[in-house]
C-alpha cells in the first residue's frame, strides 16, 4: 500500500489537468475540474487515515474502545465537497449563457479576448 | 499556441510536477500512521461537548467558522445563478407542457417522494449523532422534491415548489448562522461559542448549538439547491434562446 | 484485510477518473462522473469517513450529473428553424 | 467479520470495474445500464460494510443510496436516452 | 467594543447584510435596496476603522467559539491585514454608490447584485483576517465564487461570460492545487493554525515535501495575484467585468494574493524547517521582475482601456512582489503604502473609464480619439490619475514607490530602476490614452484592429439611461478616491501606522506569541515611513519619464520598428500568447508550478 494512495491523488490531479488543457468543450472542462477536485478529497482522507481504526462517530461505539481516524480532515473534505458542487453549478450557469451569445462551447472558438 | 505546442508544454510541466510529487509522497508519514495530534484533540473536545459525531462537532462547533464561510458560498452561488440565468431582454418565457409518463413511473415517484423526504429529515436531525448532517440531508430533501419532475413533469414540480418562499427561507437560514454566532458572542463572550445546554450524550438534543446550526444548514442547503436547480430547469425547459425566437416566430 | 479493500477502491477511483477525463462527450462524461462519484463514496466508506461518503453520494450521484445534463440539454439544442421542426411539440412551436 | 470484508472486496474487484467498462462504452442505454448496475453493486457493498466493520451506523450509507439511486437513474433515463420532449435527431446519442 | 467582537463582526456584518438584501430586494424598491446596501457597507467601514484604531501597532486576536488556537480557528489582525480589509471596505460603499446609476436587470432580484458585492467583501475580509490555513482557503473560495458571478454579470455580451469562465476555471483549479498543498502540510505537521504550523515545521528539516507544499499553496495565491505566468486570466476578466466590480478586483482582490503569500510565508515557512529566506528572496524577486516588465510592456501595447488598466495592475503587482520578497520591515511598509494608494488610484481610473463607456459605448483609445473634449473634469481627473499611477508626489503611490525603492536599493542598487521604469511606462500608457481621448492630441489613428488585439469598441453601456451629461456623482467618486490617495501619501499618521504594522507583520515570533498565548507584545523597532529627498526626486523622475513617453507616443503614433525586428517579434509573440484560450492558460499555469518547484527545490 504505502504511498500509492497519495500518488493516486497526484495522478488524478494531473490527468484532470490533461483533460482541461486539451478540452474542446467547456462542459467537459468543467467535468474535468470536478475530477481534479476529487484528488483533494482523496489526499485529505488518505492523510487522515489510521490503520485498524474506525470512524469517529460514537452513536454506536463506546468512546475509547477502538482507535478512530482523524475527524478534522473529514470535516475539511466535507467543506470541500460543498465548495466543489457550488463552483460547478456556477460555471455551468456561465456556460449556458455563453452558448447563447457565442453559439459555441469550444474554448478554441472563443476568440473575443486576446492580445 | 497550437494544440501541439500546448500539449508539449503541458507534458513537460506535468513530468516535472509528477516527479516532485512522487518525491514529496515518500517524505510523507506512512499511509495509516498513528500520529494525528489535531484529530485526537478534536475527538476529546467533541466528547467533552457531548457530541457523538465528532465530524459534526468539528464542522459546527470546533471549526464552526469554516462552515460560516462555506454556507455563503452556496448562498452566493444561488444568488449568482439567479443573476446569471436571469431573463435577458431578447428571451422569452414559454410554459412547460404536460408530459405523458408511464403510470408505473408515476406511482414509483409518488411512493418514493415521501420516503425520500423522511430520509432527508432523518439525516439532518441525526447529524450530531450518526453520519450525516445538514448538508447531506439538505441535498436529499432537494432531490426528493425533484422526483416530482423526473417521475412526472415540470408542472407537477412547479406546483410543489413555492420559489419565493424558498428564496426567503434560504436567505433567512444563511443569516441565522451568523446570528447564532452573534448570540454566542453576546451570551458567551466569543463568536460562535456553544452556549446552549449540552444535554445528555448521544441523544437528539445533545451538543448544544450543534443541532441548531445543523438544522439551519439543512434548511439552507435544501432551499438553496431547489432554487438553484429551479434556475437551471427554467433555462432548459421554459426559456427560448434569442435565436430560436427569431426563427421560431416566423 | 481492510488494506486490500482500500487498494481496490483506490484503483477503481483512479480508473473511473481517467475514464471520465478521456470521455469527451459531455452527456457520456456525466454518466462516468456519476460512476466516479459512487466509487469515491465507496472509497470514503472504506477509509472510515461515512460523513464524507454521504456527501459524495448526494452530490456525485444526483446533483452534479443532473446539473451537467441540464446544461448539455440546453447547450446542444440548435437554433430551430420552422422547416426542420418535427411535429412533436417542440421548442419554437408553442410560443405565443 | 473477515468473510464480510472478503465479500465486499470481491464485489469491488470484479463487478465494479465491469460496470465501469459497460458505462464507459457503447450506446446510451448500455451506459445507463452500467451505471445502474454499479449503484446496485455499491448498495451491496454498503450493506456489507457495517458487518465488516461492526458499525451499524454505516447503514445510513445504504439507506441514502437506496433513495438517491432511483432518482439518479430516472434523471439519466430522461436526459440521456429519453427523447420524450426533445426530438432533434442530433440530440440522440450516436452509436460508437 | 473589544477585539474579540470586532474581528468576527468584520466578517459577519457583510454576510448578514447580504442575506438581508436578498430578502429585502423582493419587497423594497430600488432606492431602498441601495440605501440598505450602502448602510451595510458603511457599518463594515465603521467596524474596521474601530479595529484599526483599536489595535494601534499590535496583533489583535479573537478565539472563535472560545476554542484556543490548538483546537479552533483564531482570527488575527495586525494593521496590515486590518488595513487591507479596510481598503476593501472603503471601496465597497463607493462601488455600491456608483451602482445606483447602473442598469438593473429585473425587478424581482433588485438586491442580488449588491448582496453579491457584500459576499465578495466578506470573503476578502475573512481572507485578510484569518489565522488558519484551511479557513483562508474557504474564504478564498467565497471570494472566488462571488467574483465569477459578478464578472459574468453582463449576460447579453459574450465577452464577459468568456472572461468569467476562464477566470473561474483557472482560479478553481489553482485553489484545488492549494488544497493539496494544505493536505501535504497537514500530513507533515498535523496542524492548520498558521502560528502552530510554523512551530511544528521547526521540528523537521526542510525537504522536498516542505518545498512542494509551499509551491502548491502559493499557486492559488499567485494566480490571484496575477504573477507571470499565472496572470493570463486577469486582463480577460478585468476587461469585461462591470466597472464597479473592476474597481474592487483591481483595487483590492489582486493585492490580497500578494498579502496571502507574504502572510503565509512569514507565519509558516520563514522559520527553521521552512523555506530559507534566500530561496524565497531570489525566486520571488525574479517572479516580480518578470511580472513588472511583462505587465508594463503589455500595458503599453493596449488600446482597450480596461485591458490597459488591467495590465498596469499586473505590472504593479510585480513591484509589490519585489518589495515583499525583500523580507524586510521596510519593504513591507513600502508595499503596504503602495497597495493602499494604488488600490484607490486604480479604482478611480476604472470609474473614469466607466464614464467613457457609458457615454460612448466604447473604451477604445483609437476610436475615441478627441471625442471626449467636452468632458473636461473627467479628462483632468484621468490625467491626474495617470500621473499618480506613475508615482508623482504627494500621492500615496509616490510614497509607497519611494519607500519600496529605498528598501530595494539597499539590496540591489539597480532595483529602483525597475520601479521607476515600470511605473513610468504604465503611467505613460494611461496618460497617452487620456491625452488622445480628452484632448484629441496628435493625429487621429485609423482604427484597424490587429489580428492579435482586442479593441474596446462595441461594448454595451452599463448605465440606466445613456444621456449627454454623465451624472455629477460619477465624477465625484473618482475625485474622492484620488483625494484619499493624496491623503495616504501626505498624512504621516497613515504611513506611520502602516510602518508599525509592517514591524508586526515581519515578526513571526511575535505573531506566534500573540496567537497562542495573547501577551501584549511590544512593537519592535519601527521602520521609516516618511518622504525622503531621493524618494521625491525618483517620483518626479518617473512622472517626467511618463510625461515624455506619452507625449512622444501621441506625436508619433506609428511604430518605428520594422516588423521583422527581434523586439517587434517578441512583442508579437507575447501578444499571441495572451490568446484567450483556456487550455493555453492552464498549460502556462502547469509550467509556472513546475518552474517554481525547480527554483525552490534547487535552493533548499
Amino acid at each position: 500500500m504505502g504511498t500509492w494512495v497519495f500518488l493516486a491523488a497526484g495522478w488524478v490531479l494531473l490527468i484532470a489537468l490533461y483533460g482541461l488543457v486539451t478540452s474542446r468543450n467547456l462542459i467537459h472542462a468543467i467535468g474535468c475540474l470536478a475530477v481534479a477536485q476529487s484528488s483533494t478529497y482523496l489526499l485529505l482522507l488518505a492523510v487522515g487515515y489510521r490503520r485498524e481504526a474506525t470512524a469517529p462517530v460514537y452513536s454506536d461505539l463506546t468512546p475509547g474502545t477502538r482507535p478512530v481516524v482523524d475527524p478534522v480532515v473529514q470535516a475539511l473534505a466535507l467543506t470541500d465537497v460543498v465548495v466543489g458542487a457550488t463552483v460547478t453549478a456556477l460555471l455551468l450557469a456561465l456556460t449556458i449563457q455563453l452558448r447563447k451569445r457565442h453559439h459555441t462551447v469550444d474554448p478554441q472558438a472563443l476568440i473575443g479576448l486576446k492580445g | 499556441m497550437t494544440a501541439r505546442a500546448r500539449l508539449a508544454v503541458f507534458l513537460a510541466a506535468a513530468a516535472v510536477i509528477a516527479a516532485f510529487f512522487t518525491a514529496e509522497c515518500t517524505d510523507l508519514p506512512p499511509f495509516g500512521t498513528d500520529s494525528h495530534p489535531y484529530g485526537e484533540r478534536a475527538v476529546a473536545a467533541a466528547l467533552d461537548r457531548r457530541t457523538a459525531n465528532v465530524v459534526s462537532s468539528v464542522n459546527f462547533d470546533i471549526r464552526a467558522f469554516d462552515t460560516l464561510g462555506e454556507e455563503p458560498i452556496l448562498f452566493g452561488t444561488v444568488l449568482g445563478a439567479t443573476l446569471l440565468l436571469r431573463q435577458a431582454r431578447d428571451e422569452r418565457h414559454r410554459r412547460a407542457e404536460a408530459e405523458r409518463v408511464m403510470p408505473t413511473t408515476r406511482l414509483f415517484g409518488a411512493l418514493l417522494l415521501p420516503v425520500t423526504l423522511v430520509v432527508g429529515v432523518y439525516i439532518v436531525a441525526h447529524g450530531q449523532l450518526s453520519p450525516g448532517g445538514g448538508f447531506q440531508g439538505g441535498v436529499v430533501l432537494a432531490t426528493a422534491l425533484h422526483l416530482a419532475y423526473v417521475a412526472a413533469d415540470y408542472r407537477a414540480l412547479k406546483k410543489l415548489r413555492p420559489l419565493a418562499v424558498l428564496d426567503v427561507a434560504d436567505s433567512l437560514a444563511a443569516a441565522s448562522y451568523s446570528l447564532i454566532g452573534l448570540a454566542g458572542l453576546i451570551a458567551g463572550g466569543a463568536f460562535l461559542k456553544n452556549v446552549l445546554p449540552l444535554g445528555t450524550f448521544n441523544t437528539i438534543t445533545s451538543g448544544g448549538t450543534v443541532p441548531v446550526l445543523n438544522a439551519a444548514v439543512g434548511v439552507e442547503v435544501a432551499c438553496g439547491l431547489i432554487a438553484l436547480l429551479a434556475h437551471f430547469l427554467d433555462q432548459t425547459i421554459e426559456r427560448t434562446d434569442p435565436d430560436q425566437q427569431r426563427y421560431g416566430d416566423t | 484485510m481492510n488494506q486490500w479493500l482500500i487498494g481496490a477502491a483506490v484503483a477503481f477511483v483512479v480508473l473511473a477518473a481517467t475514464t471520465a477525463v478521456l470521455t469527451r462527450e459531455p452527456a457520456r462524461q456525466a454518466v462516468v462522473l456519476s460512476v466516479l462519484g459512487l466509487g469515491l463514496a465507496v472509497l470514503f466508506a472504506v477509509l472510515q469517513a461515512p460523513d464524507v461518503a454521504l456527501s459524495q453520494l448526494a452530490v456525485g450521484t444526483a446533483l452534479t450529473p443532473l446539473l451537467i445534463l441540464l446544461t448539455v440539454r440546453k447547450v446542444t439544442r440548435r437554433p430551430t428553424r420552422p422547416d426542420d421542426h418535427p411535429a412533436t411539440g417542440d421548442d419554437g412551436q408553442d410560443q405565443k | 467479520m473477515k468473510a464480510w470484508t472478503a465479500a465486499a472486496l470481491v464485489l469491488l474487484a470484479v463487478p465494479a470495474p465491469a460496470c465501469l467498462w459497460v458505462a464507459a462504452r457503447g450506446t446510451a442505454v448500455r451506459r445507463l445500464i452500467g451505471a445502474s448496475m454499479l449503484s446496485t453493486v455499491a448498495g451491496a457493498v454498503f450493506l456489507l460494510l457495517p458487518m465488516a466493520y461492526d458499525r451499524s451506523s454505516y447503514q445510513d450509507l445504504a439507506l441514502m443510496l437506496a433513495v438517491l439511486a432511483p432518482a439518479g437513474t430516472l434523471v439519466f433515463a430522461r436526459f440521456v436516452t429519453g427523447h420524450r420532449h426533445d426530438a432533434h435527431p442530433h440530440d440522440s446519442t450516436p452509436e460508437t | 467594543m473589544t477585539e474579540a467582537a470586532l474581528l468576527p463582526l468584520a466578517v459577519a456584518v457583510p454576510l448578514l447584510g447580504a442575506a438581508l438584501l436578498a430578502v429585502a430586494g423582493r419587497i423594497l424598491p430600488r432606492t431602498g435596496c441601495d440605501i440598505l446596501a450602502t448602510g451595510c457597507a458603511g457599518a463594515e467601514v465603521v467596524c474596521l476603522v474601530l479595529l484599526w484604531t483599536h489595535n494601534s501597532g499590535r496583533l489583535a486576536t479573537a478565539d472563535l467559539g472560545g476554542w484556543p488556537a490548538r483546537l479552533g480557528i483564531v482570527l488575527a489582525a495586525d494593521p496590515i491585514g486590518a488595513g487591507l480589509a479596510l481598503l476593501v471596505a472603503v471601496l465597497v460603499p463607493v462601488v455600491v454608490y456608483s451602482w445606483r446609476f447602473f442598469e438593473e436587470p429585473t425587478g424581482e432580484h433588485a438586491g442580488a447584485f449588491p448582496a453579491l458585492i457584500l459576499l465578495f467583501e466578506a470573503g476578502m475580509a475573512g481572507f485578510a483576517l484569518t489565522g488558519d490555513l484551511f479557513n483562508a482557503f474557504v474564504f478564498f473560495e467565497l471570494m472566488g465564487a462571488a467574483a465569477y458571478a459578478l464578472t459574468g454579470y453582463r449576460i447579453e455580451d459574450p465577452r464577459p461570460l468568456h472572461g468569467a469562465i476562464t477566470f473561474g476555471i483557472v482560479t478553481s483549479f489553482a485553489a484545488y492545487c492549494s488544497l493539496l498543498g494544505i493536505g501535504l502540510l497537514y500530513a507533515r505537521t498535523g496542524e492548520l493554525n498558521l502560528a502552530r504550523l510554523g512551530q511544528q515545521l521547526a521540528s523537521h528539516h526542510t525537504d522536498l515535501l516542505t518545498a512542494g507544499a509551499f509551491v502548491l499553496i502559493a499557486t492559488a495565491l499567485l494566480v490571484k495575484a496575477a504573477a507571470v505566468p499565472f496572470h493570463f486570466w486577469l486582463p480577460d476578466a478585468h476587461a469585461v467585468a462591470p466597472t464597479p466590480v473592476c474597481m474592487l478586483m483591481s483595487g483590492a482582490m489582486v493585492e490580497l494574493g500578494v498579502y496571502g503569500i507574504a502572510r503565509i510565508y512569514w507565519t509558516v515557512f520563514s522559520g527553521p524547517g521552512g523555506i530559507p529566506h534566500q530561496a524565497f528572496h531570489t525566486t520571488f524577486t525574479a517572479l516580480g521582475l518578470l511580472t513588472a516588465l511583462l505587465g508594463a510592456l503589455m500595458c503599453w501595447q493596449q488600446r482597450h482601456l480596461k485591458r490597459l488598466l488591467a495590465f498596469s495592475t499586473i505590472s504593479h503587482v510585480g513591484l509589490f512582489l519585489i518589495a515583499v520578497a525583500l523580507l524586510t520591515p521596510d519593504g513591507a511598509t513600502g508595499t503596504a503604502v503602495y497597495v493602499a494608494a494604488h488600490g484607490l488610484v486604480k479604482a478611480a481610473l476604472f470609474a473614469l473609464t466607466g464614464v467613457l463607456l457609458d457615454r460612448y459605448g466604447s473604451v477604445d483609445e483609437h476610436g475615441l480619439h478627441g471625442k471626449a473634449r467636452d468632458l473636461r473634469t473627467v479628462g483632468v481627473l484621468f490625467v491626474v490619475g495617470a500621473l499618480a499611477l506613475a508615482g508623482m508626489p504627494p500621492f500615496g503611490t509616490g510614497l509607497g514607490k519611494a519607500l519600496s525603492e529605498d528598501a530595494a536599493g539597499r539590496w540591489q542598487p539597480w532595483l529602483p530602476a525597475v520601479f521607476v521604469g515600470a511605473s513610468a511606462v504604465t503611467g505613460a500608457a494611461v496618460l497617452r490614452a487620456g491625452l488622445r481621448i480628452f484632448w484629441g492630441a496628435g493625429p487621429a489613428l485609423r482604427s484597424r484592429p490587429d489580428e492579435d488585439e482586442t479593441t474596446g469598441e462595441g461594448e454595451e453601456p452599463e448605465i440606466r439611461s445613456p444621456q449627454r451629461t454623465p451624472p455629477r456623482a460619477m465624477t465625484i467618486v473618482p475625485a474622492v478616491l484620488l483625494g484619499l490617495a493624496v491623503l495616504v501619501g501626505s498624512l504621516p499618521a497613515i504611513a506611520a501606522a502602516l510602518a508599525r504594522g509592517a514591524a508586526v507583520f515581519t515578526d513571526p515570533a511575535g505573531y506566534t506569541a500573540a496567537v497562542l498565548t495573547h501577551p501584549s507584545t511590544p512593537p519592535g523597532p519601527m521602520p521609516a515611513g516618511d518622504w525622503t529627498a531621493t524618494g521625491v526626486l525618483l517620483g518626479l523622475l518617473s512622472t517626467s519619464i511618463a510625461a515624455a513617453l506619452a507625449t512622444a507616443a501621441v506625436r508619433k503614433p506609428s511604430p518605428t520598428l520594422p516588423a521583422h525586428h527581434p523586439a517587434a517579434r517578441l512583442v508579437r509573440a507575447l501578444r499571441r500568447s495572451h490568446s484567450g484560450h483556456l487550455g493555453d492558460y492552464l498549460a502556462w499555469l502547469a509550467l509556472g508550478v513546475a518552474a517554481l518547484c525547480i527554483a525552490i527545490a534547487a535552493q533548499t
